[in-house]
């Protein structure tokens, strides 16, 4: 394992994480109980306590670059479970966008999906369900993906053919004021106390 | 009058963010100052000295400090002047230090915070009077109210002491917690075998009155006199001639009535005495579960007592005892946990509290001391316990530390290891406190000697899985989710006061903190005092405590009793409402608004006035803000003062 | 019995009869003591009788320590005459009450405004809606109705309902016509809570820098029981200084204010009384309204009850609770 | 005069789960709860935006709460629980110092905030509750044994969501226990099904709803309730996907709460969109006249059933 | 350099809330330093019109601080209190004085944090609020020899330049 330098701990990301996610992380006293609720714990890197004392000694690069972030359902179990109120989903979903922001990946697969949604919702105002897993499909490379699943929803009338589209441009604007905006910024000059 | 003003540097408490000698040179032209300077460390040995010194020399009327909070060493200050001469409440103080140099770093606002402080007390100083303390008789008498180890403890040395002692007990038996317990850690000793013997103090006593089943409904007078009103609850039987045989035990045909004893874990008769050794050992009836009160037809009791004891007419009883000290000795309950969903809030049987499973350990308990599972009676192979259930919990209001659940959880550790060799023990703990005598030693011997598996996480998340329990947490150091199947769960629930401890600290108009414990006179320095002059705290009902902790307090809040009857006379705060009778045009409404009825309308001279009942008013001032004339004044904290201090603040 | 002769009979009962009769001029009545039957002929009550003669009862029981006293009163008195009862400061066994049905009471300053000429008046009566005045050879017919002070106009209680005689009072009750009965509330503060509270506080400034301190509006109070111990001219305590100041101009009506929370019977004697012409009166009734507000309480009502400021609830239904 | 909720369907609406959509629309008309549209309702970003910036989610959610308060809305009804979540953490974000301006910023107006939104399951609660619901029972579900399963976004955050008890729900309960089903004590009633995460990481979410399926199956339910549109598809059109991590191969029957209560109603299948289920119930429900009289005779409740599964299977 | 405080005055009870303002400053909780506080025995003793007073001598804001209902040391004081501190409140509107500028609350002796809470934020409510109007006399001659009349020797300068 790698020794962590306590002198290379970086205040601006722990002041971003608190103001991004408008939690304190300072409070987590590290008793596991988000670990202990966790249901995809199996499947991360890091476990959920983990996330959060890495947070605290200010490690971004560690944080950012772990599949936890990505990996996790935003199930809030971990929020309801946290003795000391951190609602600590939002503080992975806010690690998860500087994550992203910051070019730090580690489940591209789950990316792309993301940009394929998002995409498909821009297109049409409404998300439409196989044209965003052609997408999928198609920037993954991930060809089977669920395949198997496309003749029983035929046959259930469970996939539309056409996509329906709604919002009459509205969305599309949102999401160029955003694409306009650039990634949120905060106020790092305030010192975290 | 010729003032001295002393700013103390408290070391670098204060002077590191006030500069004290600003503060006395500005306060030197203060008006009426006739001398200020600064010292290192006023309330020390030299810095009294100092203060002693300046009081002859410059012949000054009034003296001003100004360092901690009043609340600390005003009564030090006080004694300080007294001794060099003056009338002690010709002093005053500014508090520079709790006020000011420790909340804000901003040095030149401190001194200018500091400055205008000190003028206050100045302008205060300047319209003070010499007050003078009256004395009055005291009653030697004491009431303890609970009788757990602490209130045991309290009551046994107030007696050997010379006092009498009216002892109040809530339920029908004295023993409290302890009694309730199996063995004591860290020595593993019978808990009973070392609580029963001082029970039986308690009960042979000559100067110790037992009021078991009984409840403090009201404290009226101040130190040295009070009155209390004591309702004892009728156990539908007459103690004088109950013997405990127990033969309507036997008989009872309800037998399905609350075990409070045994904490619910089992049943027992309508008609019941708590446990073996009880104190009082007398027979009560539970009128919910008592055929008798249910249906009027039974009386199987009453037929087969040998005695004749039976009282189904009884009332509660109310008894006046004259007293001239109280300790409270309420001991805590369990918090409540039904909150905890996760842990299953009880809806599972076998998840128990720690002092259910004392319960079952306990030879005297409903399984004969065999650990087996509530809900089918089989000997547990898993058995996990939580720590920190209800404790070091924001989220659920309850932030605090309980101390002795540590403890007591490895101890029921080992236990359960001897109850049961062939069973696997867990402990989910968050840090593990064990901070006394052996204590670290014995959580070893749990671990090395007993194999407890010591897991570093919380549980969060108990469910059924078919008739054994999935506990599902984090084990933090290996960084992982971990699972245990469990056939029983023990839960170390936090403490917080006594059920009812709010209502009584209100009926002996003391306070307490959000967690219902009694609130101390000084969290360091007046750990047994309350800020009621004669009422004292022992054991848990002040906070979370130990056994040894407890005894401890109990023998100290005897002391305290015992130190404050040592004079035979008492003398009064002097700080209490005075009539100018001249500006008094007897309205009346002082009278009315006055709690403690210290205020009458006499007659005098041919003229109607109110007038103070000395040893009564406890100078509250509610009746100086009532009157329209300010013709009563609460002295030393008289209409002038205030207005001139706020005058002293608002000058320009 | 007319009611000359009721009050002589009410005389033969009580050692005095505290009334109205003539003024300095034909405008005004003064207080009478009326104790001998004659007196009673010279007794005026109609709209000129503006005085609350209340604010006499407590020095007068104090120093008439035998015998019974009757007073004659309009309904807003009786109200301020129970207050004192509450606070036990008259007897009640030794009080009569003498009540008049009543026309509402004239606003001197309406008057004035009206007929400057009044100052040096001839002659002045009331002729069925009018009111007479004969000065500088001229006549002035003055219209009653807008003759009355505005409280009287907004009164709702021209004729005493038989629940407000206090218990255990001897009530006698005057023969005549009341006024229909006004609409109540509080008319005059609501306009002037219109106001910004930038033009409320300048409003105060200037207003109080033109008291002259004369305590006028206190002395007329019949609330102020303090009489001679009033903290406006105690040293000890010292709320006031004796300076010209205008701080303590308006912090003495602030004290009069609450000092009157929860006793205040809305009479208006402290407005009607001002030399200056301030309108001291809306002080308390702000005050009026809040303990209303606050407590459901309206002082003088009740002989019985507790005023709201001298008790309490645990839980105060209309106060929101503080902290935790 | 019962009050009109602004609808929101909800993409998902639209494709996999039409059946909840038709069958939240023919409950709510049998219980009298009038609903209407969001006119030209668009994507409330779903999980995906909310993981990328929570202004956009903010801003796309909030667009829907503009629309239903135009059209004199004062409360938003949506059968799914992601896109509710995302709508009251539109309204909860417009507060925050960092999102909140950015999402008017987005949105290019003020966020609504006096709109409440809650869940189908909620506003049945609410309004119908138990006694209403056994006011309209026709067709008692006696007999049938439910698993109520809530997910992760019913109830939590609960800061959030403001409904029921986050460990221990018992509104789904409540209002089929007045069906006449018999309802299980089901333990991981709000446990993730992983749905959000079943396109890109099957591993993963075979092995959680792996587990749901089995102790569902352990406690002997005939059906699993469900209120989520998501967990609904994840649970039954990927049963077969899960089955290689499972201990038992019982297929059990994923039903909307929606569903459940039209069947007791008396509703018309094809209004209660029965076909549309991969899991065929019809069998299990085929069963409810004949057991009804077994389960009258029986204790009532789960546990015993669970005990039998359980005596059954090897430890 | 001009000072940026406000003159704000508290009136604590002893029991609780001075206790709680001492136990605040034994934790550290850093606060402003605007506030000046006169210790009371209760909250009972407070005289509506000190308030009134303290505003019109030039006080910023006045904040009253006692035990929690049911807590009083005297049992009943605070309860007094609550109804004449709630009646001098919305009396002020009528004063042309902001109301803001007066507050009460409960502040246990165990409630620290709490007490750090409450004199921050009224302190922050003070800041917002423009330097309280005074009436003539305030600043005038009046004021200056009602000072020298207690004061044989020169005024202390250190608070000057408050306005």
């Amino acid at each position: 394992m790698k020794t962590l330098n306590l002198g290379e701990s970086d205040p601006r990301f722990i002041s971003e994480v608190e103001q991004r996610s408008g939690q304190k992380i300072s409070r987590c006293y590290q008793c596991g109980a988000c670990t202990g609720r966790c249901p995809n714990t199996f499947a991360y890197d890091l476990p959920v306590n983990r996330v959060m004392r890495l947070i605290q000694l200010g490690r971004r690069e560690e944080v950012l670059s772990c599949s936890a972030i990505w990996l996790c359902a935003a199930c809030q179990a971990c929020a309801v479970q946290c003795p000391n109120e951190i609602d600590v989903t939002r503080v992975m979903e806010t690690c998860r966008q500087m994550s992203a922001e910051a070019g730090l990946v580690s489940e591209r697969a789950i990316q792309v999906f993301v940009k394929s949604f998002l995409g498909s919702v821009k297109r049409n105002g409404r998300a439409f369900e196989p044209g965003l897993m052609a997408g999928y499909m198609f920037r993954t490379g991930r060809f089977f993906t669920d395949v198997d699943l496309a003749p029983v929803m035929l046959a259930k009338r469970k996939l539309a053919f056409k996509p329906h589209k709604a919002g009459n441009g509205e969305v599309a604007d949102i999401f160029r004021r955003y694409e306009e905006e650039g990634p949120v910024s905060c106020n790092l000059e305030s010192d975290h106390a | 009058m010729r003032i001295g003003v002393f700013v103390c540097h408290c070391g670098s408490n204060i002077a590191a963010t006030v500069d004290p000698a600003a503060v006395a040179m500005a306060a030197d032209s203060m008006p009426e100052v006739a001398y200020a300077t600064d010292l290192m460390y006023a309330c020390a040995e030299p810095g009294q000295k100092a203060i002693v010194e300046a009081i002859g020399e410059y012949r000054l009327t009034g003296v001003v400090v100004a360092s901690c909070s009043p609340r600390m060493h005003e009564p030090t200050f006080r004694k300080t002047v007294e001794r060099a001469g003056l009338n002690p409440y010709l002093f005053e103080m500014a508090n520079i230090r709790e006020h000011v140099s420790w909340i804000g770093k901003d040095k030149e606002a401190n001194t200018r915070k500091a400055t205008d402080l000190v003028r206050m007390a100045v302008e205060k100083l300047r319209r003070d009077a010499p007050l003078h303390s009256r004395r009055f008789p005291v009653t030697k008498r004491v009431l303890v109210i609970g009788g757990g180890i602490a209130g045991i403890q309290a009551a046994l040395d107030c007696a050997e002491g010379g006092l009498d002692v009216v002892l109040v007990e809530k339920e029908a038996t004295i023993g409290g917690k302890m009694a309730k317990l199996d063995k004591t850690f860290p020595t593993v000793d019978c808990s009973s075998c070392i609580l029963g013997p001082k029970m039986v103090d308690v009960a042979q006593h000559p100067r110790i009155t037992l009021h078991a089943l009984s409840e403090v409904e009201e404290l009226s007078g101040f130190v040295g006199n009070f009155k209390a009103k004591i309702r004892k609850k009728a156990p539908y039987v007459d103690w004088n001639l109950c013997t405990g045989c127990g033969a309507c035990l036997a008989k009872c045909p309800s037998k399905k009535a609350t075990d409070r004893f045994n904490e619910e874990t089992g049943l027992t008769t309508a008609i019941t005495i708590p446990f073996p050794q009880a104190i009082p050992k007398k027979a009560h009836i539970n009128p919910e579960f008592c055929r008798h009160f249910m249906t009027g037809k039974c009386g199987v009791c009453a037929k087969i007592c040998p005695a004749k004891a039976i009282r189904f007419e009884q009332e509660d009883e109310i008894v006046v005892e004259e007293v001239g000290a109280v300790i409270a000795a309420t001991g805590y309950d369990l918090a409540d946990w039904s909150g905890y969903d996760y842990l299953g809030g009880g809806r599972f049987p076998d998840v128990i509290t720690g002092l259910q499973y004392e319960r079952l350990l306990s030879a005297s308990g409903p399984t004969g001391g065999h650990v087996v599972r509530p809900s089918d009676g089989r000997e547990p192979k898993t058995v996990v316990f939580i720590q920190c259930v209800a404790s070091r919990d924001p989220s659920k209001g309850r932030p605090s530390c309980s101390g002795f659940c540590c403890m007591y959880t490895a101890k029921q550790a080992v236990l359960t290891r001897d109850h049961c060799p062939d069973s696997k023990v867990h402990v989910f703990y968050m840090d593990v406190r064990a901070p006394g005598k052996m204590y670290d030693e014995f959580i070893r011997r749990a671990v090395d000697e007993y194999g407890v598996d010591y897991i570093r996480g919380r549980v969060s998340q108990i469910f059924r899985k078919g008739e054994r329990y999935v506990v599902r947490g984090a084990d933090t150091l290996a960084g992982a989710q971990v699972e245990v199947e469990a056939d029983l769960v023990v839960l170390a629930v936090g403490a917080q006061a006594a059920h009812g401890a709010e209502k009584l600290a209100e009926r002996l108009h003391i306070s307490y903190d959000d967690q219902g414990f009694f609130m101390e006179g000084h969290p360091k320095l007046r750990p047994m005092e309350t800020n009621t002059a004669g009422v004292f705290l022992a054991g848990a009902c002040q906070g979370p405590k130990d056994i040894p902790s407890s005894v401890a307090q109990g023998s100290g809040a005897a002391a305290k009793a015992l130190c404050l009857f040592a004079k035979g006379v008492l003398e009064n705060d002097p700080q209490i409402a005075n009539v100018r009778p001249g500006r008094c045009v007897a309205c009346g409404k002082c009278v009315k608004t006055c709690p403690f009825g210290a205020l009458n309308i006499v007659e005098a001279r041919g003229r109607r006035t109110a007038e103070v009942v000395e040893t009564v008013c406890k100078g509250c001032g509610i009746c100086t803000a009532t009157c329209p004339q300010g013709a009563i004044q609460l002295q030393h904290s008289t209409d002038n003062q205030i207005l001139a201090e706020v005058n002293a603040l608002c000058r320009f | 019995m007319n009611n000359t002769e009721i009050m002589k009979n009410v005389l033969e009962r009580a050692s005095v009869l505290l009334a109205w009769g003539p003024g300095h001029d034909a405008l005004h009545a003064s207080p009478l003591f009326a104790r001998k039957a004659h007196d009673v002929d010279k007794v005026v009550m109609d709209v000129r009788a503006v005085q609350s003669l209340a604010a006499y009862l407590p020095p007068l029981f104090q120093s008439e320590k035998e015998g019974r006293i009757a007073v004659l009163a309009r309904p807003c008195h009786v109200r301020s005459i129970t207050a004192l009862l509450q606070e036990e400061l008259i007897p009640v066994e030794r009080l009569i009450l003498v009540v008049l049905p009543c026309q509402g009471k004239l606003d001197m300053a309406k008057v004035m405004a009206a007929c400057p000429a009044a100052e040096s008046l001839d002659a002045a009566f009331v002729d069925g809606d009018n009111l007479v005045i004969n000065a500088d050879g001229r006549q002035w017919l003055l219209r009653l109705e807008t003759m009355l002070s505005p409280a009287c106009v907004r009164c709702p209680m021209p004729e005493l309902p038989d629940a407000m005689i206090p218990e255990g009072c001897e009530c006698v009750r005057l023969d005549g016509q009341a006024r229909r009965p006004g609409e109540g509330g509080y008319a005059a503060l609501d306009a002037f809570m219109e106001k910004t509270p930038q033009e409320r506080w300048e409003f105060w400034k200037q207003e109080m820098s033109r008291c002259i301190r004369c305590y006028a509006c206190r002395n007329a109070c019949p609330m102020c029981v303090c009489r001679d111990h009033c903290v406006a001219s105690a040293r000890d305590p010292h709320w006031l200084s004796e300076l010209d100041s205008v701080t303590d101009k308006l912090l003495f009506q602030v004290i009069h204010a609450t000092h009157l929370a929860g006793r205040c019977t809305g009479c208006g004697e402290c407005t009607r009384a001002c030399p200056m012409g301030i309108p001291v009166g809306l002080l308390k009734m702000q005050m009026n309204k809040i303990v209303e507000e606050l407590f459901g309480y309206k002082a003088g009502m009740d002989s019985k009850a507790t005023p709201p400021l001298l008790t309490f609830e645990a839980i105060e239904k209309n106060i929101r609770e503080k902290g935790k | 005069m019962p009050k009109t909720y602004a609808y929101y369907p909800g993409c998902s609406s639209m494709g996999t789960s039409a059946e909840y959509d038709r069958s939240t629309r023919a409950v709510c008309r049998a219980c009298g709860i009038d609903l209407e549209d969001v006119h030209d309702w668009t994507c409330c970003g779903s999980t995906p935006a909310h993981v990328t910036d929570f202004g956009l989610s903010g801003a796309l959610a909030a667009r829907n709460l503009v629309q239903a308060k135009s059209a004199g809305r004062s409360e938003v009804l949506t059968p799914c629980p992601s896109c509710l979540k995302n709508m009251k953490a539109a309204q909860h974000h417009a507060h925050d110092p960092v999102w909140g301006p950015r999402i008017e910023r987005l949105l290019g107006r003020k966020v609504p905030e006096d709109m409440r939104c809650a869940s189908v399951l909620e506003i049945l609660f609410r309004e119908t509750g138990a006694e209403g619901v056994r006011a309209l029972v026709k067709k008692p579900l006696t007999g049938l044994k439910v698993a109520c399963y809530y997910g992760c976004l019913l109830t939590r955050p609960t800061a959030l969501m403001e409904f029921d008890e986050p460990e221990n729900p018992q509104s789904m309960e409540t209002l089929l226990a007045a069906t006449g089903a018999t309802v299980l004590d089901f333990p991981l009633k709000v446990e993730c099904c992983g749905a959000s995460l079943a396109v890109v990481r099957r591993d993963m979410v075979q092995q959680l709803s792996g587990r749901l399926l089995d102790t569902a199956c352990e406690l002997g339910a005939d059906v699993l309730s469900v209120a989520c549109p998501l967990c609904q598809m994840n649970l039954d059109l990927r049963q077969k996907q899960a089955a290689c991590r499972r201990q038992t191969k019982a297929a059990v029957p994923i039903m909307y709460v929606t569903q459940l209560l039209g069947l007791a109603f008396g509703l018309d299948e094809a209004d209660l969109g029965l076909g549309g289920l991969i899991v065929d119930p019809r069998p299990v429900l085929a069963g409810i006249g004949a057991r009804s009289e077994e389960a009258a005779d029986a204790p009532a409740g789960g546990q015993d059933d669970a005990k039998a599964v359980n005596s059954g299977r090897a430890e | 350099m001009p000072i940026l405080e406000r003159r704000i005055i508290g009136f604590l009870c002893n029991w609780c809330s001075y206790g709680g303002a001492d136990a605040a400053g034994v934790s550290r909780f850093t606060q402003p330093t605007d506030l000046r506080v006169v210790r009371l025995p209760c909250t009972g003793r407070m005289n509506p019109i000190f308030v009134v007073k303290a505003l019109l001598a030039g006080a910023d804001g006045v904040l009253v601080s006692g035990c929690h209902p049911k807590d009083c040391h005297y049992s009943e004081g605070n309860y007094y209190a609550r109804r004449r501190l709630e009646v001098i409140k919305r009396f002020l509107p009528v004063l042309g004085i902001e109301p803001l500028r007066f507050e009460y609350t409960w502040v246990s002796a165990a409630e620290a944090k709490r007490w750090q809470e409450v004199v921050t934020a009224f302190t922050e409510q003070i800041h917002a609020l423009p330097p309280v109007p005074r009436l003539p006399d305030d600043t005038g001659i009046e004021r200056l020899l009602r000072e020298l009349e207690n004061s044989p020797l020169p005024i202390c300068g250190c608070h000057a330049g408050h306005e």
